[in-house]
Formats: C-alpha cells, structure tokens, sequence
C-alpha cells in the first residue's frame, strides 16, 4: 500500500457535511484496493477526467444482468482495480432492512468485494461497488444464500421500487410494498434476463406526492389515487385555523383548481370534490385535519424517462383509475403490465423506451395494442393540427349506425 | 466458497414485511396523520394512537461497510434494529418510543452524522457515480456533492425554506440522478464531439446502432474505413454514441464541465411536474471544491429564499415572477444556448406579447 | 380598351389617408376612450371631444357590385362616403354626426343588413371559398356559414354573452381562414388518400416537391410509373400533395366532411394566444343546411353561454374547468382522434395525476 | 341563360343572415356567367363535392402574382365559366374607403368580371371573384389607371394588412395605417415578383389585442405595445365603481400578473407596471379610465402559419420593442426584416415557411444571421433539454476572458 499523498481529496475530508472521502478511507484501512481507488480518483481530480472505460461483459451464471462490468483505463498503473465491477444487489421494498439485514451485506461484501456501497443507487438498487471478475459468482451465490437476489441492468425490467407507503405515510391510497414485491417477485425472468428492446422501469408511490419521482424516472409510474371525496375533520380545521394557519394564504390560494372555500363563522371547510384534482396540497398543508379518500387505486402512467435519445419524457396518464388488489394478484395491472411489453417489443427499435415508441407511433397504435380505452384525462388538451387517421374500422361502425338509422326511419314510414 | 452451480436464482429481494418494526405491522395502512418534531425528525401516529418517531440522516450515499454496521449498531441500541434509506437515499432510524428520539439524535450528530433534511428544507442531493466509478462522467458526483453539501448544510438543518429545496446532480446526459426534474440541477457536459477512433469502431461498435443513437442524426456511415464519421455541426456532445460505442470517446478535461438547470419539480402537488430549465449553460471543473459551481449555486438558492412567497417551490416563484424577471434577478446572462432548438421547442417560444421589460437601463 | 403596355405597375395600393373621413384626420391617433352606444353602434371620444360614431354591419362577404354600389349610396347618405370593412368583412359606416345613426341603422335594417357584432356578441364568421371557387375545399364555405349564422343570428345582434364569440371557418386543411385559432372553428376535412393519376404526375408534377410535401412522410418516389406511391397508413388526408401536383385527387363526395375545434384565441389579452382544439373529429356534409354542423355547433354555442363565467372566452372556461369536464358537458365521445400523434404531441400528454374523474356512473 | 331550378341552393336565401346566394341572384340578373357559377354551385351542393381545379398559370404583364387562376373541371357544361379566375386587389391600409373608390372598383369588375367580389380576402385584398384570361391584363389596366394596384399570390410577399388604428382606435401604439401603407409600397418589387422560397405575410395590430389576428396568421407580425407605465385616470375608475362595475372580479382578478391592486377607501387603482404585461385587458374593461402609456412602439413576431406542412405555428417574439418611427422612413423595421427574408430565401426548401425553417435550423443561427440579440423575452422558457451547441467564437471568448482574469490577477501579484 503506497502512502501517496491525496491533498485534493483531503480538501473534501473538510466541512461539515459527511465526506464520501471519509468513506472511502474507512475501507482503505482494511481494504488496500479503495487506497488505489482513492489514488485514481485524485489522479482524476488532478487531470479532470475520468479513468474508468467500458469492457467485456461480465455476470453471473443465469442471469444477463445485475452486474456493472467496469475496468479502469490505466491497468498497468493501477493494478488492483483494473477490474472493478459493481453488483446491483435487488433493495426489499421501500428499502426498509433490520440490523442483521444490513449485517449480512456487509459481511458478504467484505468478503467478496472493496467494502463500498451506494445505499441505495438511483434506479433503488443496494449497489456493492467495486470487485473483481471472479469474485462474482461467489458473492452473488453468498447473497443468494442470505436471501438477497440482484437487481436489473441491461435491456430488462429495472428493478421496481416503492415508497415508503402503508408502512409509514398515511397518504398511502394501496399497498406499494406488497405490489413492489409482488411484481419483483412475479417478473423476475423478466429483471434478470434482457430480452427487450431496452430498459424498463416501474415505481411506485402511494400519492400523488409521488416521493419516488415516478414520473420523471419511470416508465410507468404507478401513483396511489382515489375517487371519492376527501375526509374532513372540521373540529381539526377548526383548530389549525385558531392555532394561526393563515388558510387562505397557505391552502386556498394554493389550490389548483379553486374548489375549497372556507366559512371563516363555522370555521368549516368545505371542498368541491368533484372539481379537486387530488394535488394533496390542502391534505399535505392540514394533514391532522384531512385525509385522502376511501375509494381508493392508482393512476397509471407510462413513458417517462430521462434526456436521451428524443429528450427527456414525462411518464402521462394511460389509466385514470386501477383498483390494486392484493386477492387477484394484481392481475389487471399484470394484464395491462404484459401487453405493454408485447407491443413494445414487438415493435421498437433497439434502444427505443416504450415512450418513444409511442411517441413514433401515436397514442391510437398504443392505445389499440393494449385495449385501452382514450379518455380525456391521458392528454392536457385534444389535439391542435387536423392530422387524424381514419381506419376502416371507423367507416364500418359509420356505416352500421347509419343502417341502424335507416332501418329505424324506414320502419318509422312503414308504420 | 460455494458452488457455483448450485446458486439458487430468482428469489427475488428479501421481503420487507420482515424488516418492519413491530409498531408499523401494527398501524400498517392505518396511519392517521404526522407531525413534524424538529428538523429531521417526524412523528406518525396511527388511528390506534400508536405513535412512529423517525429520525433522517443525512447520508453521503457512498457508504463503507463500517458506516453501514455502526448503523446497524446504532439500530439496533435505540430502534431494536429497525432503519431504513429514503428515496433520496438519506437514512431513517425508525422507533417506537418517543423518549429515546433526543438521545438518539444527540449520539448520530456528535458522530458527524446531521440530522435533518424533512419538511421545509433543502433535501439530500440526489446524484451518480462520477469519476469513482463511471466511464462516462462529464464531472465527479461525489466531490461537486460534497462541496455543495458543506457549503448549504445549514439549509438541511433548518426547515424554513419557502418550501422544500430539492437539489439534484447527474455527471453526463444520461442522466441517472434524473435530474431533470429538480429545484436546481446540475449536470456534466461535454462540449466537442467525440473522437473517432476507426479501428475500435470497426472492430467493436453496431454501426447502425451507433447511428441509430445519435439524437440530432450527426453520425454517418464512413463504409471505407468500416467506422462513421461525425457531422461536426449537428453533434451537441451528448455522448450517446460513446455510450454506444466506447471508441467514439468524448472525454476532454479541458472542456467538461457542469450546466445548471433549475425550476422543476416532480410532485403532483399544486402545480404539476414540470422539468428544470437552463440556466447557467457552463461551469468549468474545478477540483477538489468547485467554487464557481458552489457559488453559482448558492446565488441560484439565495434569490429564491430571499424573494419566493411562502409555499412557492422554485418553479413556482419563476413562474409567478416570469424568466426574463429571473434572469434579471439571478443576474446572469441569457444566450443563444438558453433557447431550444431540439424537437420540441416550438411550443416554448414565446408566442405572445406578454411578457415583463427588463433591459431599461 | 387601354394600351397594354403602358399598364403602370407597382403604385401600390390608394392612399389610406384620402379614404378618412374629416373626424378622423382631425382627431388622428388622439382618440380618447369609446363606448358601446349599442349592439352594432360604437362611440370613439377624442382628446379633442370630437365623436365619431360607427355603425358596423354584418355581411356574407361574398358581395355582388350591386350591393357595393347601396352601400356607396349610404354613405354618401349619411357618412360623407365614409366606410370601411373590419378584419372579419363586416362593413363599419363612420360617422361624426350622432343623430343620423338611428336612421342609418333603421335603413339597413329594414333592407335586411343586420347592424351587431360588437363587444361580448357573436363576431362574423371569417371563412373562405368552398365550392364557390377553390379547388381543394372538402366541404362548401359560404353555404356552411349562412346556415350557421342564420341559426346564431340572435347572437350577433346582441352584446350579452359571456365575452366576444369568433367563429371561424375554412374548407380545407390549408386553412386560409386561419381558423386555428378560433373560439370555435369548422374546418372541411378529406378522409380517404389521394388517388394516384400516375400519367399526370409523370407529365405535370415536380416528384421532390411531391414528397417534400407530405408532413408525414408518406409519399415515396415510384420510379417505374415516374410517379409516386402513398403509404396508405402514414397518410393522414391533409391534402398537401393536392396542393403540389393536382393529379393526386382527394375529393371524396362520400367521406369528406367537417371537423371542429375550440378554444382558441388570438389577442394577448388575459390569456396569449392559444390554438384551438379538436372536439368533433367529423360531421359529414349534409347541404343545403348542413343540419349537423348546425346543431353541433349550437350546442357548443349554448354549453358556453350557459356556464361560463362573464369575461371568459370560450378557451378560458374549458381551462377553468378542464377538458375532461367539457367532454362531459359538451356530450361528446373522445376518441383516439382526439389525440395528438404528429410532431408536437407529447407536450399535449397528461404528465400528471391532476385530472377529475367524469366516468363515476 | 337557361333557367334552371335550383332548389338546394334555394333554401340559403331564407334565414335572416344576409345570403350569398341572394348576392348571387343579384349579380345574375346582369351577368349570365353568374347564373353558370350559381348552377354549378348547385350540383356541387347535388354531389358534394367541388368542381374547380388549378389550370395553367395566368396573370397580367410584368407581375407574378395578384391572379388565381382556376379551371371549372367540367368546361362542356359550364363553358361560361370554363375560366374563372380571381383577381386580388390590394387593399387600403385598414380597409378605409370612400363612396368614390368603392363606385370605382365596381365599374371596372362589372366591365371585365362576374360583378362578385369577396370584400375582402383573409390575407386582406379586395378580390374579384370570377373573370376570363383575356380580361385579365385590361382589368389590371383599368384598374391601374384608377388607382389601384394588385395584392399578392404565391411565392411572394403577401399583401400586408393592418388595423384600424390611430384613425379609430384610442388603443394604437404606432401609426398602423402609415407603417402598412409604407412597407406596401416599399416593398413592391417582393409583392408583385414571386421569387422566395414560399410565401411571407405580415399583419399589423396597433395593440396586443391583435385585431388582425397576426399572431396567428402573419409570418410577421407588428404588434403594438408600450414600455413605460399605464395611464391611469384615478376619477374616472371611481366612476365606473361608482357605476357598479364590480372591479375585483371583472379586472383585478384577471389580471394574468396579478398587479393591480385596489383601494377601497379612496377608490383608486394602482399598477405595478414593472410587473405588467401589458395584456390590455384592464384597459380593455376600463377604457375611461385607463390608457396605454406614452413610450410606445412595437412588438415583432416570427413565424406565424397555418397548418401545413409542420402543423399550425404562432407567431414569437423576435424583438421586444422597437420604436416605429416615420421620421427615418422606419430604417430599423426594415433593416430586420430585409435580414430576415435573406436568411429565409438563402436557405429554405421550396415551400419552406419562416417558421418552419427556424424551426429546422434553431433560433440560434437564425439570430445570429439577423443579428438579434437573445433575450429571455423569445422563449415562454428557457430550454428543458441539455442539448445545446457550442462554437469557435464562445472558446475564443471564454479564453479572451480567462486571459484578461490571468493579467489582472497577474499584475496584482507582480504589485
Ligand atoms: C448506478 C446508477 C447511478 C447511481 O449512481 O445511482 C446508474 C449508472 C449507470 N447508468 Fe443509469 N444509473 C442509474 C440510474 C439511472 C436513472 C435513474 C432511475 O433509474 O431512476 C436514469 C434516468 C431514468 C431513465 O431510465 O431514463 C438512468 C439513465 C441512464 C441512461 C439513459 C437512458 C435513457 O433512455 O435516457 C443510460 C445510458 C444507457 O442506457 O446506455 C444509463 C447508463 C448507465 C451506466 C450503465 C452507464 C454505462 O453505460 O455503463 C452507468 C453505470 C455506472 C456505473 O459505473 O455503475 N443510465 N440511470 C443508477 C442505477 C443504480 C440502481 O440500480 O439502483
Ligand atoms: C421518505 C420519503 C419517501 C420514501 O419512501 O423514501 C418521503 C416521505 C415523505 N414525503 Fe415525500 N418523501 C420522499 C421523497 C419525495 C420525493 C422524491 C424526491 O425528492 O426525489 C418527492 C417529489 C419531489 C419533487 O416534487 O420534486 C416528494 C414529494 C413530497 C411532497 C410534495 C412536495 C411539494 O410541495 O411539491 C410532500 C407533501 C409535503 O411535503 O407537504 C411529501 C410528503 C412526505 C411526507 C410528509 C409524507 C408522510 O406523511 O409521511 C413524508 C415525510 C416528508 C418529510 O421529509 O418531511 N413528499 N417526496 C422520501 C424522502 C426523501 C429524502 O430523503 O429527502
Ligand atoms: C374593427 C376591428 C379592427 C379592424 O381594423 O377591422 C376591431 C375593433 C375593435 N377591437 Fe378588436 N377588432 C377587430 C378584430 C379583432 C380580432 C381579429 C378577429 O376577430 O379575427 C381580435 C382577435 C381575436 C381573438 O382573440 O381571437 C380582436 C381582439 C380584440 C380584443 C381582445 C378580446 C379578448 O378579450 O380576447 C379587444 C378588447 C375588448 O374587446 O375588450 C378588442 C377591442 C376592439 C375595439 C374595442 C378597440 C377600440 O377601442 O376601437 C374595437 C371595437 C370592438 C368591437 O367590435 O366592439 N379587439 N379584435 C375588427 C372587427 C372585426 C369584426 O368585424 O368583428
Ligand atoms: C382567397 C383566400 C381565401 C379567402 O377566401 O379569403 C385564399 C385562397 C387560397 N389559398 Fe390561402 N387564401 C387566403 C388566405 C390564406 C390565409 C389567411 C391569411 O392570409 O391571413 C392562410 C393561413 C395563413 C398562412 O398563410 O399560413 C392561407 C393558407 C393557405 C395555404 C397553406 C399555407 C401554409 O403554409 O400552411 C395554401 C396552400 C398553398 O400555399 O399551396 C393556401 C392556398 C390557397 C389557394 C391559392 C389554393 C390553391 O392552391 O389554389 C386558394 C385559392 C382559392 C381561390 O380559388 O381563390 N392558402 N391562405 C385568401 C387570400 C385572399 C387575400 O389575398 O386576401
Ligand atoms: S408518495 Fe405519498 S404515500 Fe408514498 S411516501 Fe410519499 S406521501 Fe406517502
Ligand atoms: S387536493 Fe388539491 S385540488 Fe383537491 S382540494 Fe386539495 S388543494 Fe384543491
Ligand atoms: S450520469 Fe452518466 S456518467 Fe453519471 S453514472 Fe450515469 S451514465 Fe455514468
Ligand atoms: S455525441 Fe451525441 S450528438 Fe454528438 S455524434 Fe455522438 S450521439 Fe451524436
Ligand atoms: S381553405 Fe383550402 S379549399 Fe378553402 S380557399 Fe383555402 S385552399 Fe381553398
Ligand atoms: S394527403 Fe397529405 S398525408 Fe396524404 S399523401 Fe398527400 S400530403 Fe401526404
Ligand atoms: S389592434 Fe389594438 S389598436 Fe388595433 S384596432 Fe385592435 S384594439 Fe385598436
Ligand atoms: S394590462 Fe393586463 S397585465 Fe397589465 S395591469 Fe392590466 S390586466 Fe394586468
């Protein structure tokens, strides 16, 4: 173990923030490969580059994902880390974990890996970052007998991950955590072998609060709703307002859509529900005093993604309301799930996101491939330009109501 | 070692049910409403009258496992071994019993662990891997994370922002901290085009998809040397291809460097999810603490929390004030780059006479 | 008959200034304030005091020389000769001297020329050829417009609706009504691909400008017949090859017909200007009076009127209470027509869970 | 003249809207070729369907443009109206005429045309429907000699048109009337000689009410506007309190920036114009007692169009402000749109709109070859994507700029 000098890096040991540096350290103290990581990340530091190139495709047995293959591009120099592959370890459900959950990781990972992580990586992956290519197979078997299983990577379905929901929030509007982990568990050929076009991911989030940026990161986004009418708790109103919530400053005037008003004698609130848009600005404001509904599912929304190749995307609305339930097994989202994955397959190019297919094809290809009905919540406005396509299924059912109508004008006169 | 072959496969993750601590099996989905505590910590109480204290940590993301079992430790001494890491990658030790909330905060703190980052304040920064472990880094993500971090840990601490601060750092246009939907974000970017090198294109790179990958159509097939070449006035320095094709390297120290984004948010809360919009196109890598980075930044948070009403996220404060208002405001200039001339940027011209004066002099 | 060769070119239009009446020269560019004498009678003050009355008259356009020559007689009448036309072909009669204007209306009136069409009414309906001289018109202009205007012709004649109400129409996609941006706004519309005349083309048609001309992409060069082919699935009708090489007839007796939008504005006030939306994807012709046409836009007409607030233009109470509410209101299915496909469609997209459900039973 | 029945038309003279056909009947009693176009029109109605086409190119001696030419496609049966061609007659500035020129018009059409006319055409032209090539040239003739002169067709600059402005319209920032009359005859040789890339139109609106629609159907569009403040009449906004108008709802609350504040007590209004955006309104509502303020001038917008070929484009802002004065026969309105129609011309498509090839190209290079400056006033916001270009000048600068950093920190050290 060289004891180079690291002046840059030790800059970032300062401040009062915790240091990745500090880290890093940490495990060079056991570990000799991070000092050779720390060496090359001053050396990057110094030179303002990275070192790090792409290689051979590595894994483990079964799987096409779940491993980040990575090499460093001075091998000679920096021999310990000439291969430095990260393993994508699959998170449990809104990366909840007990003591010996964490425990055993670490002992995994000091036994087979630099003793560095990202808790968690962005995509909500445990990553164990940096090992060599024949530690793989033996690191994935101890996790697998630990009961850790490994993540996506690759054209294949991302692993999915959720808020923190029912567990913990009492905006959840269904179980994230179930459904996290029974659409992991019911798709795991499909995280653990690439077959797609490309990547897809899913996540979860119990509210339109959407805590797990669903709809800038997800391909589809599945975001808790409901379609009745919020709860109110006047006596609790009552108390936020004499406590000095200005109410209307802070929640009317925040209002999307204008649908509360206030009776300042009863101090009562009063919501028009079936304008409310469901932001959970007021529940989020008055939580003591407001609840989310009872008639309770998820909105369905697909395409998101980030910058490249056609910019970045939005995932939209292509189901307002899904009941999620846990009996059936989630079978109408598994079945809406499927079909998406049939056409998009079926037809996008490589490295295309079902986003961008839709975007090359339309909502109507997508919205027939899939049966899913058009209703105006999917879009912010109809169309502006008059570039529609008619089918000759459209001029059939023209053609039947007109004979229908005929027919009932005619019997009309023979009358 | 065990034997490979006998590797059990498709499990699937361990099942969180197992993790949860007892007081949320209890409440679990029954969750009455919560209130915040002190910065950093938030107490749930459920219809039973249960109550769930949680305490956030600030996290750096990159962990050693000896952080991650003195973590273990620390939950299992005041949370009978109950945690969890947020979205935002922070960490929460989850507790049941309210009186042990203060000491438990006392014993991360004293050890260089904040506690913080809940409701109105500026939350954990999302970010990448950078030059520890990607090839494809414009940046490093770690150290321009922690030079910000230090520099707006007093906002994390607090919970007096006008809302919450959702900062947000990717190190190229690939953007895996999704960055594109941040209060501020800031991402690593090229600025020439890449390299060819003919050889390891002929060798190692799918032709078509290489062409395939470049989103302005720069990359032509070069059938004589079996490579592509590159129109120079179409490419925007992606770095697609080089995704793509490794021998089309796009790595140039000189001229790498960050550009911030700011105004977007994800939540469907009041206003709906928009992205961030450019707003400083360049700041060159400064290693080891990128000052123009941290400065720009904090000049960027500072107008905010000095001139956003209430409630306003940064988004919102811009759009009640309008952009030209803003560029104003920030004092920074507005270019040719600021403006979109990608696929969809016809509908954000502006396309009436509506609009604030702000060059009189 | 003149010398053709000594025909004087390029003079250029007649001289505004001649055209004014004295009111006007004297009080020029120093008009005070106006008011709305009543539906059809405006009132402009000056800094001067000066007041100058005009008396706006809806007409069909489309005017025979015999017409023309009343209206002259009119104006000399009353006006000193003075009139004008509006941006939507009324006629305006100017007059300084207020107390004409009662007989000035009655004479019109009583001659069948309705005097309206002023502040929050029914404005003329801007329209185009039709079957009375274009070559590309799906559907006719001046027969739909009659038929539509007879029906709403109380609308034009009072000033009591929410706000000013344009409706506007052309006959086919090349819109040179400049319907796009219409409160409401029909347009004729082409439902079945070009048939291909390939002698015709081969002999009378530019192949490149062909294809350039398809938005979609669909026309491909067929070298064989020195013609062109159409994919049947990417052409969406818009008739633009027509346009280029009239051997590619769209006419379809059978299948062309009318489409609508609404919502759209033009002047930056309140809201800037918006495009309209599509709302019926198709109404099949149905002359003499198009009774469908009619009756769908009547009852666009009277949901307005009906619920929107005073003030709100036809777009700014859609915005208001969502387009989900106003296909509900409007009873009116939505379709796969109905969403955007072409090159601007996803920033049309719902990228966000705000939206009120309308299909609760 | 045969007398034929003409029933479907028939049913359009009822109703209270003046009727075209009516117009028609009037024009036949004198003009047989009438009564053909008014049989025609009958079958079309029959068949639903039109019966024009285009033909071979006509128009008068020395000009490429002011006729359409159009062809009845069944020329046996209607040889009356085999030709049938429109001519355009270009318009005065804000369609102001006098008995005299109206009588004039009316002589020379019922000399060499059907006597119909369309007063006036969208883009602005008074149009002669229907005549034969060879009255062609004499109509021009006659008309010339009487003052008048063509409007514009094809690929050329369009006859401009403007509103009423300053002669009616208390609200004109600039001379409207002047400026169209101006750049009409200005422009003659670009009006009357196709030789673009496709065609140009301007509009010009004295206000943001846009009362020519140019936003949206002008490749450019002059809008005016004002840069200082709002003229506010404190008594005459009592007044119209006082008369009941209920000002927070009809004007305050419309208000798109929300700048108007209200004192109850002393029934004044007050405007934040910093924050103003000059939408009119207020002023639209109120106009006693509100005007436009006192520094004005105009708006420019590219790129407005109608739907084909890229779909429908508003016109945006290009230019802010910009004085429009007559005393320098408007150089710098000029100047602009002299660099604007080069650009345009040297590197559209055929058929290739402004907008469209801005849109093609990127605001970018089109400011840079019309030497506008960027302003954050062009764009609703600022760009999403991270897509951007960087060229040789910005390295040069930024490396001017670093030098001239290094000088001055190098001469501090060497003090
Ligand atoms: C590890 C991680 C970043 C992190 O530090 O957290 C990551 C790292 C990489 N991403 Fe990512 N992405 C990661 C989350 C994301 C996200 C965010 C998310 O999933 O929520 C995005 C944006 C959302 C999206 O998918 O659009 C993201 C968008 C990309 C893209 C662009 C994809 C696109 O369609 O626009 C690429 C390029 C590619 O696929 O070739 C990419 C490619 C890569 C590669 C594999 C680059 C490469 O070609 O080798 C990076 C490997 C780095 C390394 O050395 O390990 N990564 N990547 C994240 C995965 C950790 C995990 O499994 O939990
Ligand atoms: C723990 C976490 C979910 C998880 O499973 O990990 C979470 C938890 C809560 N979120 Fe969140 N949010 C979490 C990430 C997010 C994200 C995603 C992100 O930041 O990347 C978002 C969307 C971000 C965005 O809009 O850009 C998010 C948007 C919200 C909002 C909407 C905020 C807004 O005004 O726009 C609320 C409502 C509120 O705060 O009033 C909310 C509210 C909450 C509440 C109050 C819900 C509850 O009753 O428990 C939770 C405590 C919030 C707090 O920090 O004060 N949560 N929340 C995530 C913590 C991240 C962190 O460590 O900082
Ligand atoms: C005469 C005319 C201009 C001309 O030179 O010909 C004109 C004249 C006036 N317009 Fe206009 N506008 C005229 C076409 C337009 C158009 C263009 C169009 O309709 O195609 C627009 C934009 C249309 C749009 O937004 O879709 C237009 C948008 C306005 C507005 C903004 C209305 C709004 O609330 O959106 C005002 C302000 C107002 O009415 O309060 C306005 C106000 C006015 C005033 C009150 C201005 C004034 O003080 O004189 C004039 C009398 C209006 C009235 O009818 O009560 N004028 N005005 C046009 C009459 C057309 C007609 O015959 O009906
Ligand atoms: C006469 C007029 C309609 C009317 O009844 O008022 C008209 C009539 C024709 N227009 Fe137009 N356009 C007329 C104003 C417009 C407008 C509105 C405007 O100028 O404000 C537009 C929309 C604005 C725009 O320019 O985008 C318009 C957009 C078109 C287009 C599509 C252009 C585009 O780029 O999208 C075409 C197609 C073409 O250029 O080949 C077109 C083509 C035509 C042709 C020449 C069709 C043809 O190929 O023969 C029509 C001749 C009809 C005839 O028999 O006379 N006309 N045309 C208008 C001109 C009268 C005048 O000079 O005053
Ligand atoms: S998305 Fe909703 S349910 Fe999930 S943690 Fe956030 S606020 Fe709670
Ligand atoms: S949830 Fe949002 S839209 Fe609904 S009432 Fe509350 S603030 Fe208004
Ligand atoms: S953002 Fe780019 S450089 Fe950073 S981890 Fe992702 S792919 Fe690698
Ligand atoms: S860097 Fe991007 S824009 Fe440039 S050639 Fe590569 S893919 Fe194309
Ligand atoms: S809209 Fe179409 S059919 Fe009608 S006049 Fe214009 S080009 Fe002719
Ligand atoms: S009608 Fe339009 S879409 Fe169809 S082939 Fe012709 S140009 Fe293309
Ligand atoms: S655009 Fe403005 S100035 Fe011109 S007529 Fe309309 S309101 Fe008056
Ligand atoms: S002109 Fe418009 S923006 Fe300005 S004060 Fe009046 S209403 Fe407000």
């Amino acid at each position: 173990m060289t004891e180079k000098k690291r002046p840059l890096l030790d800059e970032l040991k300062k401040g009062k923030w915790p240091s990745f540096v500090t880290e890093m350290e940490k495990s060079a103290e056991t570990k000799p490969v991070v000092n050779s990581l720390l060496n090359l990340l001053e050396r990057s530091f110094e030179e303002k580059r990275v070192h790090w190139k792409h290689g051979g495709i590595v894994g483990v047995r079964g799987y096409g994902g779940g491993v980040i293959g990575r090499y460093c591009d001075l091998p000679e120099e920096y021999p310990e880390i000439a291969e430095f592959h990260t393993i994508r370890v699959n998170q449990p459900s809104g990366w909840f974990y007990d003591s010996k959950a964490i425990r055993t990781l670490c002992d995994v990972w000091e036994k087979h890996g630099s003793g560095l992580t990202n808790m968690h990586g962005a995509t909500g992956d445990a990553i164990l970052l940096g090992t060599t290519t024949p530690h793989l197979q033996d690191c994935f078997n101890d996790l697998s007998d630990a009961g850790f299983d490994l993540g996506g990577s690759g054209s294949n379905l991302r692993t999915p991950s959720a808020c923190c929901g029912p567990a913990r929030c009492e905006y959840a509007c269904f179980d994230t955590l179930d459904l996290c982990h029974n659409i992991t568990n019911s798709y795991q050929d499909e995280l653990h072998r690439p077959m797609w076009p490309y990547k897809f991911k899913i996540k979860i989030s119990g509210c339109p609060n959407d805590c797990t940026s669903s709809i800038a990161r997800a391909d589809l986004s599945i975001i808790g709703t409901w379609r009745d009418s919020i709860r109110v708790n006047q006596e609790a109103v009552a108390e936020y307002v004499d406590n000095g919530l200005p109410i209307k400053s802070a929640v009317l005037d925040y209002c999307p859509t204008k649908c509360i008003s206030f009776d300042k004698e009863k101090k009562e609130m009063n919501i028009d529900n079936e304008n409310c848009t469901r932001c959970m600005h007021c529940i989020s404001v008055m939580p003591k005093a407001l609840r989310v509904g009872k008639e309770k599912g998820a909105t369905l929304l697909l395409g998101g993604k980030a910058t490249i190749v056609q910019s970045a995307f939005l995932s939209w609305v292509i189901k307002p309301f899904i009941k999620l339930d846990k009996e059936d097994n989630y079978a109408e989202l598994k079945e809406i799930m499927e079909k998406i994955w049939e056409w998009w397959d079926e037809n996008a190019k490589v490295r295309e996101r079902v986003g961008e297919l839709i975007y090359r094809k339309g909502m109507g290809e997508f919205l027939k491939a899939t049966d899913l009905e058009p209703v105006p919540q999917m879009v912010h406005h109809p169309r502006t330009n008059p570039y529609f396509f008619w089918y000759p299924e459209d001029f059939a059912a023209e053609k039947e109501a007109k004979d229908a109508n005929k027919e009932v004008a005619g019997s009309e006169v023979s009358e | 070692m065990t034997n490979p072959y006998y590797a059990k496969t498709d499990i699937g993750p361990p099942n969180f049910w197992n993790m949860l601590p007892q007081v949320i099996k209890d409440n679990y989905g029954n969750w009455l409403y919560h209130e915040k505590v002190k910065p950093g910590v938030l107490k749930h109480v459920g219809e039973t009258g249960d109550e769930l204290f949680t305490v956030r940590v600030g996290s750096p993301r990159l962990l050693s496992i000896e952080t991650l079992r003195w973590f273990a430790d620390i939950a299992d001494k005041y949370c009978d071994g109950h945690l969890r890491f947020t979205s935002r990658h922070n960490v929460e030790f989850l507790l049941a019993d309210g009186t042990k909330v203060d000491a438990l905060v006392d014993e991360l703190e004293a050890a260089g662990w904040p506690v913080g980052g809940t409701g109105k304040s500026l939350k954990n920064l999302i970010h990448t891997q950078g030059w520890i472990h990607c090839h494809s880094a414009a940046t490093d993500a770690s150290g321009t994370v922690k030079a910000v971090m230090d520099d707006l840990y007093d906002y994390f601490k607090k919970d007096d922002l006008p809302a919450k601060l959702k900062i947000s750092m990717a190190c190229c246009l690939n953007m895996c901290g999704a960055v594109h939907c941040s209060d501020i974000a800031f991402v690593g970017v090229h600025r020439k085009i890449p390299t060819i090198d003919d050889n390891g294109v002929a060798n190692g790179c799918e032709i078509p998809n290489v062409v395939a990958s470049c989103p302005t159509g720069a990359i032509r097939p070069n059938p004589k040397a079996k490579s592509v070449t590159i129109n120079e006035e179409k490419c925007m320095y992606c770095g697609n291809c080089y995704s793509v094709c490794p021998s089309l390297s796009i790595m140039d120290p000189e001229n790498d460097g960050i550009a911030i984004f700011v105004g977007g948010k994800v939540s469907n809360t009041r206003k709906g999810p928009e992205f961030s919009k450019l707003v400083i196109p360049f700041i060159p890598n400064e290693p080891p603490r990128w000052d123009s980075l941290v400065a720009a930044i904090r000049n960027l948070v500072e107008i905010w929390v000095k001139n956003a009403k209430k409630g306003e996220r940064y988004g919102e404060w811009i759009e009640r004030i309008g952009w030209e208002k803003f560029f104003e405001v920030a004092n920074l200039p507005f270019t040719d780059k600021h403006i979109d001339d990608f696929t969809f940027s016809v509908p954000t011209f502006r396309t009436t006479t509506q609009f604030k004066f702000t060059d009189k002099k």
